[in-house]
């Protein structure tokens, strides 16, 4: 299957016209399948799914070059709220629910995703998320910010599933969960992504679980994406586990240690 | 003590600090949803009230009529100031939104002096006349059915922003924005309908004011007053806006039997000064937690 | 940045003004500055003094908010208390006026400092707020402290008189407050060359990364908020001289709004922003009126519409300036220079 | 190319320069025959009501003036500038008119302005009057060069209290005033001279400048019962408001008003409220045709509509200006400052055409002449209830 | 001997735990890492450590001192320097007068003498200009760029000003908050050399928070490791590299299979 509902190739993104955060970087998510993008912290993954969704200028960031289609269409040319309203849910890192809303506002306020679509939501979609977090009928209508840091995050993609998304990108729904947790979380994860044929581009730093869950997986570093592959092909590189633990395995790097002061010397003769 | 005098004068300032509840709803609803403490309240109050004298008095339309199309304009006025103003703005510092609330209370002043000139007018009486007494005590009938009304479109509004799916998008956005654009969320939307609804609540509380005693157009220092209200009731809170305002209502008509009508604003002031230095978020506000 | 200057020794490098030109220039306008009252009309030197009297302030009001960061609507009401200790002085103890002037400046740092201790609370917009709030009060005791202030009939004052030479008069009032400006601008431009000043501008910029770099933050925002009643004092005394006479209503809200517009149309964080800024601001009244006067044939009632059309220009400058030149006159005036300098050749 | 560099660098600003300096130099200077009243005129701002009227009134005065021959032969000008009531405002009009021309005499628009420019009357050698009837301006040692076009308004205020003193003897009098500076001004001693006339003063109630709402104002109202409220410090609002409150209230005070509050409008504006509210006027309403007034009818025939007592204060201005020239002249003293108020203070009973029903004196700086008027809607007039009352 | 030890520090915003009983010592004259997961609680320590945040428990002692009261400006005058995580430059000053402000605890000029600007003041401007070109500027080589405003500097120079600032209050601490987040390998390595020789040649203490795995490991002596605020690993980089409660923090635990299976993710080939 070619069928590809996500296509990023070759992004550049600035912020405030001087960081650049990513430096060429090219991935696709096939529909209905979930890929996984792996890689150290600051490495730029909350910001690939910033660029797709669109939602970089509110953090004063801007795509400097690339393109990112889809569906076949290009985002740039798109509103957030808009490309949310076609199909694509972004949960964002740190569950960011609506603390002051009750769980069932809060998926009112998610209900504006699928305004003007022809195959509505209406309250059939609160049936759909209330049957796979079935904690979240019983709170529902507790104020969010009072929920446990799991059933946040059960929210947050509860309001995203409300969408009836082509697309969800997860950005780390691990954070700060105990691994029972995760283990909840995720096998949801998985039942949503199997019985609604939900495309996922999932960004975890929880390299282990993530690649149980992926069809395909993505590393990156310092803003591009440095291996790609199967899960079983990534698991057994030792490259992951340099890039994760800085074990220096690879041959060409050389130890920052022993950079030389050539520089300077430079300066001294001129 | 005069306990009827006490319970008079004590109504006499609920009815005033309903109009301050009312018009610091308006300043409440903006700052929620884009953070813009809007000086200008004063101002876009004054400019509703003075629509309503433009259509009532310079057209002669009915006074119901007038009071809708003040409305609307109040309305149109709130979403074109944040649209051609205050968005361009939006993320950048703050105080400089602040100031341009400044500047922009000074352009609306200037129109309306361009317009209707500077004279004080006093607005077609439309409430009933009849002496209100609850019990023994006297209200006088325009205080009475101001505060009735205010009362009513403050519960008007509590409903919608309850119940109406635009007001869930409203709190959504206030709580978070970027969250509220990956619900698909028109954010800019919402900023727009808050300033309109401001408007109209502004224009609303124009005329209620305009309509007790008259208008001119300095009567947006109105404004200055509605800003200590929401900053003692805490900036982001609805209920303390309310509370707020009916407090400063009530104090303001107490300082002004009991101390003189000198005291009334140094009072107000007093009570901002020991707000700010001992509970800066105000009474219900939300503390914000300072991070690198 | 200019080419071929170069420099001796740090302390050459670290001067106000560095290359020949700004020397040649800055004695020019020495010259002008001095030949002026002998060409200049009463009405001319009028508005001269008055604009002098409004560089101070607004240079004072630029320290604590074009440099600091804490945005001030009290710099009217510190000039009242700087204006009335003057009048007091003037009228009860006869103490030459010089004396009277620094007291006015000392007793309107005073009430600065107490108006600033909520800084030491809260800052942004609160502490703006509460600046409007300590105005309030101010204003307040202007008009009920009867017994000092006269209440709302307000204080006469006796011209200053300088070596037997009664300066009632614009045309020898020049001489006072053309110095005494000079002196207060250069002064503040010292400031911004030591580490006081680049600790104000590292309050605003930043101001936790601030104290974590070793800045006490309620020490300095504390000095800020003195320093510019010190000006505001200043201006306030030259004011009650110059005028003659003041009365609760000489120094409102709006006065204070001024200050505030001044600096956003003339340059927050530059002291030629808020030379720049008094001047135009002191001025625009004045070219509306000549707009007006050319009007006229083609209006009805031109003279009626050019105190709304004040008020409206006035509020359209700040909202302009924010908008689209946030940086103010003192940005246009070096891309001015910029363009002159390189001339003809564009950049 | 040193050379050509520095010139690029002088010119701009010496074109700057040279076009500030432009405006500075005098442009004109008075012919010696002319006599010149200057005006600090508020025709815009919260003022403007009054300040538009001043100056057609002045305006038509110069014309009628100058056309009936002049002063001795002179004639006069008015030059006047819109101040937007703002003090610095006044003072650089002032300033602007006083260095293009030689002046006589001034017009200003605000008791704070009159008090600024007190000094520089002295220097200048110009007699001042204006808009302000404040007390304060009513002392001849402090302010010599200044007189006030009526009774200041203590004396208004007493004009009110004697009048209430021969109505009903041992009434209660309220006072309601604005807390501004046109507002405080007769409250102290209009307090005393209650006393002094055997007034009770059931209470003094102070609005803050700009309240809309006055609820607990008019409660502290009807606590006091008054028999007679005295408003002062108020065009307009709020005193409808306090007078609706009253009757709803079932209050029977009287309520009255002062110089600035008595014009037409308070007919015209309060409609059936306004019914019974008096007041002190000092000058003759336009409809006022009683007794011979050659200077009102000039008026009436200027114009066949209601004219505003405004505007007939521009014209007393004219009338008092051209009396204190005319007789200078006649004495052939020069225009200093100091030899007009001699002029002043020499005349007695002067003649204002009828714009006050008898002539008048000049008590200090003020003329303590007023008559006591009530509102008839019916007739959509004022009438006079009282003579003309005169203070000692 | 240690220059700075930290004992048992909490910290809590609200119910939420960012650091629990932190113990660790900084050898004085070493370069020592904090590292660990997004959220671990690293930027919480610094904070700590600089005074920004009051620890509910817990000391911080600084040779030998109990600072966990002071305020941060006197933290600062006994000699701990620090960047941030986001570039903290006080964009208004150019580059030279950043630099200076650095100095701001060294000097001692007043107020009236600043007023005036002679003798004293212009001495002092001129004593530390001389010291900031000798030392600083020419360490650092940004001589050239001394008298730009700060905001239109390039990412990784800003970062290097950054550096010089701190290093103008000739610091006996230096806490680098991931100093070169953002960087390519070239910035990564002149960044590298700068930090070994300010602990070389300045006699400074380094302690770093950087997720860059390989710089990290290079050029660390000590290294500790944090998870969900708590302290799980410490020591040299080869022995946190090979611990297993790192690895499973950076990594995830268990059997990739069985927990695919768990999670209830599709049976496929690979």
């Amino acid at each position: 299957m070619t069928d590809n509902v996500l296509e990023i190739s070759n992004i550049e993104v600035v912020y405030n016209h001087t960081v650049q955060v990513l430096r060429g970087l090219s991935l696709t998510v096939p529909r209905s399948r979930i890929v996984a993008l792996l890689g150290s912290n600051g490495a730029g993954k909350s910001t690939t799914l910033k660029a797709t969704s669109n939602l970089l200028s509110l953090e004063n960031g801007a795509l400097s070059a690339g393109r990112i289609s889809f569906n076949g269409e290009d985002t740039a040319r798109q509103t957030p709220h808009g490309l949310v309203r076609n199909g694509l849910c972004h949960v964002m890192e740190g569950r960011r629910v609506f603390e002051d809303l009750t769980v069932e506002e809060n998926l009112t306020a998610a209900s504006y995703a699928v305004t003007g679509r022809s195959d509505g939501g209406g309250n059939g979609g609160y049936d759909l998320v209330y049957e796979y977090f079935p904690r979240l009928h019983e709170r529902r209508r507790a104020q969010a910010g009072y929920l446990s840091g799991g059933e946040q995050q059960m929210l947050a993609i509860g309001r995203a599933l409300l969408g009836r998304p082509k697309l969800m990108l997860l950005d780390e729904p691990s954070l700060g969960l105990s691994p029972v947790l995760v283990e909840d979380i995720f096998t949801i994860i998985a039942r949503i992504n199997r019985e609604q044929q939900v495309a996922m581009l999932l960004v975890e730093q929880n390299a282990n679980v993530a690649l149980a869950l992926a069809d395909y997986g993505y590393i990156m570093e310092s803003g591009r994406v440095v291996i790609d592959g199967t899960p079983e092909r990534l698991m057994a590189d030792d490259d992951v586990r340099e890039f994760y633990l800085g074990t220096g395995g690879g041959g060409e790097a050389r130890s920052y240690r022993d950079v030389k002061h050539y520089k300077r010397r430079k300066r001294w003769l001129s | 003590m005069d306990w009827l005098f006490f319970f008079e004068i004590t109504l006499a300032g609920l009815g005033t600090g309903g109009l301050y509840a009312l018009t610091a709803i308006a300043f409440v609803l903006i700052y929620k949803a884009t953070r813009v403490i809007n000086l200008a309240i004063g101002e876009m109050l004054m400019v509703g009230a003075y629509l309503f004298f433009g259509a009532a008095v310079g057209w002669a339309l009915p006074w119901w009529l007038a009071i809708i199309l003040a409305l609307l304009g109040g309305g149109a006025l709130g979403m074109v100031l944040e649209r051609g103003v205050i968005r361009p703005l939006l993320g950048e510092n703050p105080i400089s939104v602040f100031m341009v609330t400044i500047g922009l209370g000074s352009i609306l002043i200037g129109m309306v002096e361009l317009i209707w000139t500077a004279n004080p007018r006093s607005l077609p009486n439309f409430f009933p006349t009849d002496p209100i007494f609850i019990g023994e005590a006297f209200l006088a009938p325009k205080t009475f059915w101001s505060f009735v009304v205010a009362a009513v479109v403050i519960a008007v509004f509590l409903l919608l922003f309850r119940f109406w799916r635009g007001g869930v998008a409203l709190r959504a956005t206030a709580s978070d924005q970027g969250a509220a654009y990956s619900m698909g969320i028109n954010v800019p939307a919402v900023y727009s309908l808050a300033w309109g609804l401001a408007g109209v609540i502004a224009a609303g509380a124009g005329i209620l004011l305009g309509s007790i005693g008259g208008i001119s157009s300095d009567m947006g220092l109105f404004g200055l007053t509605v800003l200590v209200v929401v900053i003692v009731g805490g900036l982001d809170s609805v209920l303390g806006a309310l509370l707020a305002g009916l407090l400063i209502g009530w104090m303001e008509s107490m300082a002004g039997v009991y101390l003189g009508g000198e005291y009334e604003h140094l009072v107000t002031f007093i009570l901002l000064m020991v707000v700010l230095l001992f509970r800066p978020w105000g009474l219900f506000g939300t503390r914000e937690i300072e991070r690198l | 940045m200019r080419i071929g200057s170069p420099k001796e020794s740090y302390i050459a490098d670290e001067a106000l003004f560095r290359t020949r030109t700004q020397w040649v220039w800055l004695w020019l306008l020495l010259a002008v500055l001095i030949a002026y009252p002998f060409v200049a009309n009463l009405y001319w030197l009028f508005l001269v003094c008055l604009i002098s009297i409004n560089i101070i302030s607004a240079t004072g009001l630029n320290i604590l908010t074009g440099y600091t960061g804490q945005v001030s609507l009290g710099q009217a009401a510190f000039m009242g208390v700087g204006a009335y200790t003057v009048a007091w002085l003037d009228n009860n103890t006869g103490s030459p006026f010089f004396i009277n002037l620094l007291a006015g400046a000392g007793m309107a740092t005073l009430v600065g400092l107490i108006a600033g201790l909520p800084s030491l609370r809260v800052k942004g917009l609160y502490l703006a707020i509460a600046t409007i709030g300590a105005s309030f009060i101010l204003q307040f005791i202007f008009i009920n402290w009867e017994s000092v202030t006269r209440g709302t009939r307000g204080i006469n004052i006796e011209p200053p008189s300088v070596l037997g030479v009664t300066l009632d008069n614009p045309d020898t009032f020049y001489w006072l407050v053309m110095p005494i400006m000079v002196v207060m601008v250069l002064l503040a431009a010292n400031l911004f060359r030591t580490r006081i000043g680049r600790a104000f501008i590292a309050i605003r910029d930043r101001d936790i990364s601030a104290s974590v770099l070793g800045i006490n933050l309620p020490f300095y925002k504390l000095m800020s908020f003195g320093i510019a009643s010190f000006y505001a004092g200043i201006a306030g005394g030259l004011y009650a001289y110059f005028f003659g006479a003041i009365n609760p209503e000489s120094f409102p809200l709006l006065m204070s709004i001024f200050f505030l517009a001044a600096i956003i149309v003339g340059g927050m964080g530059t002291i030629l922003g808020s030379i720049l800024g008094a001047i135009f601001m002191t001025l625009t009244p004045e070219i509306l009126r000549y707009g007006v006067d050319i009007l006229s044939p083609y209006i009805d009632n031109a003279p009626q519409i050019l105190s709304p059309l004040r008020t409206a220009v006035f509020g359209a400058l700040i909202v302009g300036f924010l908008l689209f030149e946030p940086h103010g006159l003192a940005e246009i005036w070096r891309r001015v220079r910029r363009f002159f300098h390189l001339w003809p050749f564009r950049t | 190319m040193l050379v050509s560099k520095l010139a690029r660098q002088l010119m701009a600003p010496v074109a700057a320069i040279a076009l500030a300096l432009g405006g500075a130099f005098p442009t004109a200077w008075a012919d010696n025959d002319e006599i010149v009243l200057g005006g600090s005129i508020p025709m815009t701002g919260p003022f403007a009501f009054a300040g538009l009227q001043f100056d057609r009134g002045l305006r038509d005065y110069v014309e009628w003036i100058n056309r009936q021959g002049g002063i001795e032969g002179r004639t006069l000008r008015y030059v006047g500038e819109d101040t937007g009531y703002q003090q610095d405002q006044s003072v650089a009009v002032f300033r602007r008119i006083t260095s293009r021309e030689n002046v006589n005499f001034y017009f200003g628009d605000s008791t704070a302005f009159q008090q600024t420019i007190n000094r520089e009357l002295d220097r200048r050698d110009i007699l001042m009057t204006g808009a302000s009837f404040a007390s304060e301006l009513n002392d001849p040692e402090r302010y010599p060069l200044q007189f006030l076009l009526g009774p200041d308004y203590s004396e208004q205020v007493g004009i009110l209290l004697s009048y209430i003193a021969e109505e009903s003897p041992g009434a209660r009098v309220a006072f309601i005033h604005s807390d501004t500076e046109f507002g405080r001004d007769p409250i102290a001693p209009g307090r005393s001279k209650a006393e002094e006339l055997g007034l009770t003063v059931a209470a003094t109630i102070v609005t803050p400048p700009g309240a809309a709402d006055i609820s607990s104002a008019a409660l502290e109202l009807r606590r006091a019962r008054p028999d007679y409220a005295i408003f002062h410090g108020y065009v307009l609002a709020p005193i409808p408001d306090f007078i609706q409150r009253a009757r709803q209230m079932g209050m029977n005070t009287r309520f009255m008003g002062t110089y600035y509050t008595m014009d037409q409008g308070i007919i015209n504006e309060m409609g059936e409220a306004a019914d019974g509210f008096m007041g002190v006027m000092p000058y003759r309403y336009y409809y006022d045709e009683t007794g011979p007034a050659p200077i009102m009818d000039a008026i009436r025939e200027l114009h066949g509509d209601y004219q505003t007592t405004t505007y007939t204060q521009g014209w007393l201005t004219g009338v008092l200006i051209t009396e204190i020239a005319r007789e200078t002249l006649r004495a052939g003293k020069p225009f200093t400052g100091s030899n007009l108020r001699e002029t002043l203070d020499s005349l007695s009973d002067i003649d204002t055409g009828g714009i006050f029903g008898q002539p008048v004196n000049f008590r200090g700086n003020s003329i303590p002449l007023g008559r006591i008027y009530r509102a008839d809607v019916s007739q959509g007039q004022m009438v006079p209830v009282s003579d003309w009352i005169e203070l000692e | 001997m240690h220059i700075l030890s930290v004992d048992g520090l909490t910290l809590s915003f609200g119910g939420v735990h960012a650091l629990r009983g932190v113990d660790m010592q900084v050898a004085k004259g070493s370069i020592t890492a904090v590292i660990g997961p997004n959220g671990a609680g690293k930027t919480s320590l610094f904070n700590s450590i600089s005074g920004f945040y009051r620890p509910q428990e817990g000391r911080v002692v600084f040779q030998g001192e109990d600072i966990t009261r002071l305020r941060p400006p006197h933290r600062a005058a006994l000699g701990i320097g620090r960047t941030f995580q986001n570039i903290a430059l006080f964009r208004g000053m150019t580059v030279l007068d950043n630099v200076k402000l650095g100095a701001h605890v060294r000097m001692r000029t007043g107020l009236l003498s600043a007023l005036w600007y002679l003798g004293k003041a212009r001495r002092e401007e001129a004593e530390i200009r001389k010291q900031i070109e000798r030392e600083v500027f020419d360490f650092l080589e940004i001589d050239h760029i001394r008298r730009h405003p700060v905001a239109n500097l390039p990412y990784g120079l800003q970062k290097r000003v950054e550096l010089a600032r701190a290093l103008a209050m000739r610091p006996k601490l230096l806490m680098l908050d991931e100093p070169v987040a953002g960087m390519n390998r070239e910035e990564k390595e002149d960044m590298a050399r700068f930090i070994l020789d300010v602990k070389e040649q300045w006699d400074t203490t380094v302690l770093m928070v950087e997720h860059d795995m390989g710089m990290v490991m290079d050029i660390s002596d000590q290294v500790y490791v944090l998870n969900f605020g708590q302290l799980i690993a410490a020591g040299k980089p080869s022995e946190v590299q090979a611990n297993p409660e790192v690895i499973k923090a950076y990594l995830g635990s268990g059997d990739i299979h069985s927990l695919r299976q768990r999670l209830g993710g599709k049976t496929r080939a690979a």
